[in-house]
């Protein structure tokens, strides 16, 4: 595969940062607007009262669960796909691994905010973190939550410093393309990075290092996400395959979001040079992949309640196949297997347009899943007299949807102060440094898969 | 130390309700209104279940009071962040309000669904609030309420026991629901000690656990209702 | 941000149909209309709770403890007595004053102010120095402290030396806690909230 | 948004101008110098009697301080008081022993109810509007005694008409001496659910015109028809405690029950047997078990005594009466006849029980005199386990009075005959008669109507002038229980509070009234106030065992009870026994509504309500109701297979035509109802009932005719023809506290279960 070179490269991937349209700022207005109406619709719930939610009797966890769990499975997107795609050393993985990382950093973000704003007194959050009081009260330990706590921070600790530390090269290209107060800032933000063998050496260390680090910590935290589930002695949720179940599906709906946003970045930042369609098409097959996988799992799931027949799981497990969240179910099924399976198992339809559909038809599906995990089971818990089905409200709507448009916000805030290809790594790609060169061949999609 | 525990006779039971309105007026339960209730947020530490079997003719109806059961092995407790569910050494299942901070995990994990959560600030039209219990908390927005075994009840009786150096005998604490019930339906005591009137029930042939199979290991114990055969 | 507010009222409940209102009722005089309720008044309470800061109260009369007790008069003699039979102390009303001081001291002007007070039926509007936020859930009973013994400055200070009452100590949980453990009190949680 | 909600919003909005505002607002107030010595944060316990209905049971109060609102000389500011703050049942009372019902408990709430009427009030706006505007007491009373003095001056003191609650009290005492020394007629007693069918035919067969007392703790063998004696009926505290022994409280004996209706009440839940019959045949299924018994020869027929003469053809041993005729009139195979008939005689001692329903029908005092006719049968008279008539005081003697529907008569008729004023108390007739009796009309037409009660409900708000009775935890307040116990039992029980509000004792007021009329009674009441009088009634009563006399012994206690001297007790044979000899012979009931037109019964039944006195009480009305959980709403009850075939899901809204006319509600789908019969209960559709009732649900008296069982003239409330349709899917107004109503999950192919969810 071929893409331009040299200054060339600098000038097309640094436009984005030198240049502003009033498209930019349009984008910025209008997903800033929508940001903050959810904004607002939390702060309304803080103040007049959790009620103004569907949440209710006994369902008492709703749709902010289900984002708070789909986040942390976008979240996967980047630095697991990119920290793979480093040490299998796949050379196509350059243009793509920090969009990626940066949909990682981002939907950790917004996911960790959903454990605080669904609490019923969010004030009260600091409660969570391990400090020393007069009260000698600590957090207990034993609970799941307090695990989340821990895992989320560990992950997006890591998953920034993954990000960050092969941006400063670039921001040193940034700070020698620029002048004025731009030059100033960037000059601090290369911490005079100067290019020399010795620090691209340490760089490399430090990334094989984090890339390495950071695969069982990206698997664990999502391990731990579907603790808070298979923890509870809830029907359907005391499964011992949540844990891979989980992590599968993360992993699944982050390729989704990753191909969504390369999309969007190669027609809005004019990058079709950069972001041939053999990205989308090796992506395309990691998520065919993932697809059958899930599947597997969910089949899997699905037979064993059915053959062990227990009546409380049963409850549950009709009111998804046949009653009230069946429609939802069937969909979730026809997004998530067999829409990924006709598009992306047929070479024909892997193309762009046909991965991008796929994906979202896959990140709708991911979200229901998250949704029929949660409300069934809460909904039908045993005694059936406690039973009840709940139903959002246009509060918890438009908090939601509004973390979609924060999603698009942060991403065209980062567009705008920080190449989103990294420039050296292409570089690197053409005039490797011998330790850069990758072994991978382009002919090779996956690159030659050492696993 | 005591280990408090309930009977709950599903032979004399009659599903009157008076249990559930004695709870309220007892714990400063708010009433939500009709507005609120349809959208689930009743609030009724003690309710009683009924279950219809059989078609017409042949049918016919049970009733099993459900209140916390105050598990041993309560799988609200693990879960809670904060330790505003935990366990006394009296075996009961406190609630913290104070430390409550509404992550509602705890009503997810317990079986019984006996876990209320507080969706708005309580209010009363005054003056009706002035038949408040002052020995209860007035729980706001934001946290988890239940069945507390009438903690207040018991703490009194234990100070003013204390205080005139005696002994508690059985009988000497009642929980509302216990002492409202026209067929005595509800008995409360201490478990740990074997001649109480709940500890003989308890043991009874006729005596269950709700769900027991998930292992909570219940202080509530059901005696079944005989049917002539 | 409160435009945000503003904005996001528009958005109404998806879900359940609610019920048709009640009628509307005609106005009888003398029913009562209040609301009772655990919300607080405004943000600015709120946040003061939340911060447990206090502000020092502000009584409606300074009344000189210092010199009731150098009369020789005991806490919990006549104004407090309540702390020996039940949980609560009580600040004690213009009614407890009036028992000694319609005898006692009337050529004061200042027993004669309260005199002439007590006459118009309006008691005294003591602030609470030493208490609990109700979002603390705290349930203080005096008896168990009396009958051990703790003495009352213990938790309220040198209120003896003092005219108007200060909380001159905080009665942190803290305070409570590490008391409790000094004295193999129980420290469980429901000892004191429930 | 909902009206909590928006009270907060503004609130909040309100108050966030004053961000620097600290400490809560009652500090800001000003504080009254308390006019009680209070002790802080101890409780005090003091006795009371219930008065929610007329059964009477004994509290014991929890009395502890508490900071109430008050406005004096124009100043508003806070007080500190003694408040009721829970009421308990009293241990040592007999009739409910420790025990309180679900009403018991909620009573509190009248005191403390916000919508309480707080001081005397005079109509402002038009009858039945609710309008009013605040008067002193003496200009209240001023009003009052000239009416009166008009009609006494015009020698017309008949024209005084009085309605009151059922209930026997020395209050009603006071009422009745008032009525009776003024020159006035009985006050008229309402109660839709009366019993007055079973009192005449206890008084025929019994010779005692009450309620009887069942000694069910000590039966073997229950078998009640229709009576729903663990919910609403009698006096059912002591039918439960008597109950729950029955079943557990006897070391290796467990009473059976069996229950005899066409709607599983609450008390039919309970039952081991639950046996479904056609309305208005519960008397054949009663005699049909006599006749198995006698034909079995397990009892003779001549032992049901002058009981069983009552009854047409029992000395010729009931022909009549075969298993077939039986099954055909009430759908009791003969197996079951013959296998309940021989529990019922063998499993002694053992008491039958009628009430409610199948005495709501045109052959109601039939059916009453088969069940008296077959608890004679088999002994249970006035034996352990058995049937027994608490001895009654001679004072709690009600007057004679007239019916309300001739009452209403009258007032429509108008002229000099008709009542001039008209004195309420209590009783909301306007709510619970049937709209043919035109009731509100009737009371239009009364030239000056007072009541005497606390709240404003569709018949008071007809009032010209409101003198609101002290709640009964503010004042005196005494029952002289009619049934419950077996031994002569008094309630007594002084205030355990302070009034909160400018309200006056109505015995009080009537003895006022009496001392200042122009013209004044004769003889004169003896006694100064309400208590005085009550002393006086106790002070005849002979002291309890170590008791220094009965009076102080009552007042601690809550209760006198004993054996009534002689000279006390209404004899029995003083009663009314017109009946007595002449044979009653079954006829079939006679319904209103032809049965092609209305196909279906019309069932109302007493809910937690009752018949709606207490419909204004919050926590009665969140109370999840026992058969249905449904809250804050009312419903009709209807047959699963019956729903099914109008295509009726749950939830729905169906239409409910009768003769009288129709109404709306949502549907519940009930295994535990006969596919013929539509329940309703009777308690919501107030139109003006405080802000909890008012315009919530609807009403089924509107649909009941004016059938009237001959004998008593008694309202036959269960004798109405109905057809149901549907109207409509599920609006909402039908709240569920359950989601489910199996224990064992349905296939999904039978709809699931039962949610609110699934119904909105």
């Amino acid at each position: 595969m071929s893409h331009p070179t040299g200054d060339r490269m600098t000038q097309d991937l640094l436009r984005p940062l030198l240049h502003t349209s009033w498209r930019f700022w349009a984008l910025v207005a209008f997903f800033g607007a929508i940001v903050l109406m959810g904004l607002g619709s939390v702060a309304r719930t803080m103040v007049l009262g959790y009620g103004l939610t569907g949440i209710r009797w006994p369902n008492y966890w709703g749709f902010y669960i289900t984002s708070f769990v789909f986040w942390i499975g976008i979240s996967h997107a980047g630095t697991l796909i990119s920290a793979i795609l480093r040490l299998v050393n796949a050379g196509w993985r350059r243009p793509v691994t920090r969009c990626a990382e940066v949909i990682t950093a981002f939907a950790l973000m917004i996911g960790a905010l959903f454990p605080i704003i669904h609490l019923g007194r969010p004030w009260y959050a600091l409660w969570l973190a391990p400090y020393p009081s007069e009260r000698l009260i600590w957090p207990n330990f034993r609970s799941p939550l307090v695990w989340d706590f821990f895992a989320i921070n560990t992950y997006l600790t890591g998953s920034l410093l993954f990000l960050i530390l092969p941006i400063i090269p670039d921001f040193a290209v940034v700070r020698d393309h620029s002048t004025g107060l731009r030059h100033k800032i960037y000059r601090a933000l290369a911490l005079g990075w100067r290019g020399t063998p010795k620090q691209w050496h340490r760089l490399e260390t430090a990334m094989s290092i984090m890339a390495v680090a950071i695969v069982p910590v990206a698997v664990s935290v999502h391990t731990i996400v579907s603790f808070d589930f298979s923890m509870a002695p809830v029907p359907m949720w005391q499964s011992t395959i949540f844990g891979p179940y989980f992590v599968a599906g993360a992993i699944f709906s982050g390729i989704g979001g990753l191909i969504i946003a390369m999309a969007v970045l190669r027609k809005l930042l004019h990058l079709e040079a950069y972001l041939h369609p053999v990205h989308f098409e090796n992506l395309g097959k990691l998520m065919l992949v993932m697809a059958l996988l899930w599947g597997y799992f969910v089949f899997n799931e699905r037979l064993v309640t059915y053959y062990g027949n227990g009546p409380s799981e049963m409850a549950v497990f009709w009111r998804t196949q046949r009653e009230t969240f069946a429609p939802l179910y069937y969909t979730m099924v026809l997004c998530n297997f067999v829409l990924p399976l006709i598009i992306l198992g047929i070479k024909k339809f892997r193309t762009i347009t046909g991965c991008v559909i796929a994906s979202f038809g896959v990140v709708i599906g991911m979200w229901l899943e998250r949704f029929l995990i949660i409300a069934p089971s809460l909904g039908h818990k045993y005694l059936p007299y406690s039973y009840g089905i709940y139903r959002p409200t246009g509060i918890e709507i438009m908090v939601a949807s509004s973390t979609f448009a924060a999603m698009c916000l942060l991403y065209v805030l980062f567009a705008k102060v920080v190449p989103i290809i990294s420039i050296w790594e292409m570089k690197a790609g053409e005039h490797p440094s011998p330790d850069l060169m990758p072994q991978a061949l382009e002919e090779h999609p996956l690159g030659e898969l050492h696993l | 130390m005591p280990k408090w525990g309930m009977a709950v006779d599903l032979d004399t039971c009659t599903g009157c309700g008076a249990c559930v309105t004695a709870c309220h007026a007892e714990n400063n339960i708010s009433t939500v209104g009709p507005e609120q209730a349809a959208r689930g947020r009743a609030k009724h530490w003690l309710r009683v279940e009924r279950y219809w079997e059989g078609e017409f003719p042949d049918v016919r109806l049970k009733f099993r009071p459900v209140m916390c059961q105050q598990c041993d092995a309560a799988p609200c407790e693990p879960v809670c962040p904060t330790y505003a569910s935990h366990h006394t050494e009296e075996g009961l299942n406190a609630q913290v309000y104070n430390r409550c901070i509404g992550t509602r995990y705890c009503a997810n994990a317990c079986p019984y669904n006996t876990r209320f959560f507080d969706f708005f600030n309580p209010a009363w039209d005054k003056p009706l609030q002035l038949q408040l219990n002052p020995d209860v908390s007035l729980r706001e927005v934001g946290v988890m309420e239940k069945c507390t075994f009438c903690v207040q009840r018991i703490k009194a009786t234990q100070i003013q026991a204390a205080a005139e150096s005696r002994e508690i005998k059985d009988g000497d604490i009642q929980t509302a629901c216990a002492q409202s019930c026209p067929s005595k339906a509800l008995v409360f005591g201490d478990l740990s000690d074997p001649e109480s009137h709940v500890s003989r029930l308890a043991r009874s042939g006729r005596g269950s656990k709700l769900l027991e199979d998930l292992g909570t290991f219940p202080n509530v114990n059901y005696l079944n209702r005989q049917v002539e055969a | 941000m409160w435009l945000a507010v503003i904005g996001s009222v528009g958005c109404g409940y998806v879900g359940y149909p609610t019920p048709p209102p009640a009628t509307a009722l005609p106005a009888v005089p003398g029913q009562s209309t209040g609301l009772f309720t655990t919300a607080h008044a405004s943000f600015g309470e709120a946040a003061t709770h939340f911060f447990d800061r206090r502000a020092e109260p502000v009584q409606p009369f300074d009344f000189p403890h210092v010199t009731h007790v150098q009369k020789g008069i005991k806490c919990t003699e006549y104004c407090h007595s309540n702390v020996t039979t039940g949980p609560v102390a009580g600040i004690p009303g213009l009614s407890t004053c009036m028992v000694c001081h319609q005898a006692i001291a009337t050529e004061k002007p200042r027993i004669q102010q309260i005199t002439a007070q007590s006459k118009t039926g309006v008691d005294m509007a003591w602030k609470r120095v030493f208490d609990f936020y109700p979002e603390s859930h705290v349930k203080f009973n005096h008896a168990p402290h009396i009958r051990k013994n703790v003495e009352c400055a213990t938790c309220h200070g040198n209120i003896a030396e003092q005219t108007v009452a200060k909380r001159n100590v905080e009665l942190t949980m803290g305070y409570c806690v590490n008391c409790h453990n000094e004295n193999k009190a129980p420290v469980d949680c429901l000892t004191c909230h429930y | 948004m909902d009206r909590r909600t928006f009270i907060k919003l503004t609130a909040v909005t309100g108050t966030t101008a004053t961000l620097a505002s600290c400490g809560s607002p009652e500090n800001q107030l000003i504080r009254f110098i308390p006019a009680e010595d209070i002790t802080p944060g101890v409780a005090t316990w003091k006795p009371g009697v219930c008065v929610m209905c007329s059964a009477g049971c004994g509290l014991t109060v929890r009395v502890m301080d508490a900071d109430a609102d008050v406005v004096r000389d124009g100043k508003a500011g806070v007080v500190r008081i003694m408040a009721a703050k829970k009421l308990e049942g009293a241990p040592a009372h007999p009739l409910n022993q420790g025990g309180l019902c679900v009403r018991g408990q909620a009573a509190i709430q009248v005191t403390y109810h916000p919508d309480r009427i707080t001081q005397p009030l005079k109509r402002s706006g038009n009858r039945g509007e609710g309008r009013y505007e605040a008067i002193t007491w003496d200009a209240a009373l001023t009003e009052l005694l000239g009416q009166l003095d008009k009609l006494a001056a015009a020698g017309n003191t008949k024209a005084v008409a009085t309605v009151v609650r059922s209930g026997f009290s020395q209050r009603r005492a006071i009422i009745d001496e008032f009525l009776k020394r003024f020159g006035a007629p009985g006050p008229v007693v309402y109660d839709l659910f009366g019993d007055d069918v079973l009192r005449r035919a206890n008084a025929m067969s019994f010779g005692r015109e009450q309620l009887p007392t069942f000694d069910i703790g000590n039966s073997r063998h229950v078998l009640s028809f229709g009576a729903d004696f663990l919910g609403t009926w009698n006096s059912p505290v002591a039918q439960s405690a008597g109950y729950g022994r029955m079943r557990q409280g006897r070391p290796g004996l467990r009473g059976s029950f069996v229950q005899v209706e066409a709607r599983m009440s609450q008390t039919g839940a309970n039952a081991d047997e639950w046996v479904p019959v056609t309305p208005g045949t519960e008397g054949v299924l009663a005699l049909g078990l006599a006749r198995a018994i006698i034909t079995a020869n397990l009892r003779p027929a001549a032992a049901a005594g002058r009981a069983g003469a009552l009854i047409d053809g029992w000395a010729s041993g009931l022909g009549s009466y075969t298993p077939e005729e039986v099954q055909k009139a009430t759908g009791v195979s003969p197996q079951r006849l013959e296998r309940l008939a021989r529990q019922f005689a063998e499993s002694t001692p053992s008491v039958a029980i009628v009430g409610g329903p199948p005495l709501a029908h045109t052959n109601g005092l039939f059916t009453a005199l088969a069940v008296n006719a077959l608890n004679a049968l088999v002994g249970s008279v006035g034996q352990p386990g058995g049937l027994h008539f608490t001895p009654q005081p001679i004072a709690a003697r009600p007057l004679a009075s007239s019916s309300l529907q001739a009452l209403s008569v009258q007032l429509l008729a108008g002229g000099a005959g008709a009542p001039q004023v008209l004195l309420l108390d209590g009783a909301n007739p306007i709510f619970t008669a049937p709209r043919a009796w035109k009731v509100r009309d009737a009371f239009d037409k009364a030239p000056f109507i007072v009541s005497f009660g606390s709240f404003l409900d569709e018949t008071s708000a007809m009032a010209d002038l409101i003198l609101p009775d002290h709640s009964f935890l503010e004042s005196w307040v005494d029952a002289v229980p009619e049934s419950g116990s077996v031994q002569a039992t008094a309630s007594v029980a002084g205030p355990v509070m302070r009034p909160l509000y400018e309200t006056r004792s109505t015995p009080d007021v009537l003895l006022e009234v009496g001392r200042r009329l122009a013209k004044p009674l004769s003889p004169a009441l003896p006694w100064q106030t309400y208590d005085a009088m009550l002393a006086a009634s106790f002070a005849a009563l002979p002291a309890p065992a170590g008791g220094t006399d009965a009076w102080t012994d009552a007042q601690t206690k809550g209760v006198w009870t004993g054996t009534l001297p002689a000279s006390l007790t209404a004899p029995a044979a003083a009663v009314a026994s017109d009946r007595a000899g002449t044979a009653v012979a079954y006829a079939p009931a006679q319904f209103d509504g032809d049965a092609g037109q209305f196909p279906m019964h019309f069932l109302p039944y007493p809910s937690i309500f009752y018949d709606g006195s207490a419909a204004h009480l919050p926590w009665l009305q969140e109370l999840p109701d026992p058969l249905t959980s449904a809250m804050w709403s009312s419903w009709v009850e209807i047959n699963t297979a019956t729903a099914g075939r109008l295509g009726i899901a749950l939830g729905d809204i169906v239409t409910i035509t009768s003769s009288q006319g129709t109404l709306q509600a949502a549907a519940i789908v009930s295994p535990g109802i006969a596919p013929d019969v539509v329940a309703m209960p009777v308690g919501q559709g107030h139109q003006l009932f405080t802000r909890y009732a008012s315009g919530r649900g609807q009403n089924p008296v509107e649909l009941i005719a004016p059938v009237t069982e001959p004998s008593t003239g008694a309202l036959a409330w269960a004798a109405t023809r109905v057809s149901i349709v549907k109207a409509g899917p599920p609006d909402g107004r039908l709240v569920l506290f359950a989601g489910g109503m199996r224990e064992h999950e349905e296939t999904p192919d039978r709809g699931g279960t039962w949610g609110r969810g699934e119904t909105g």
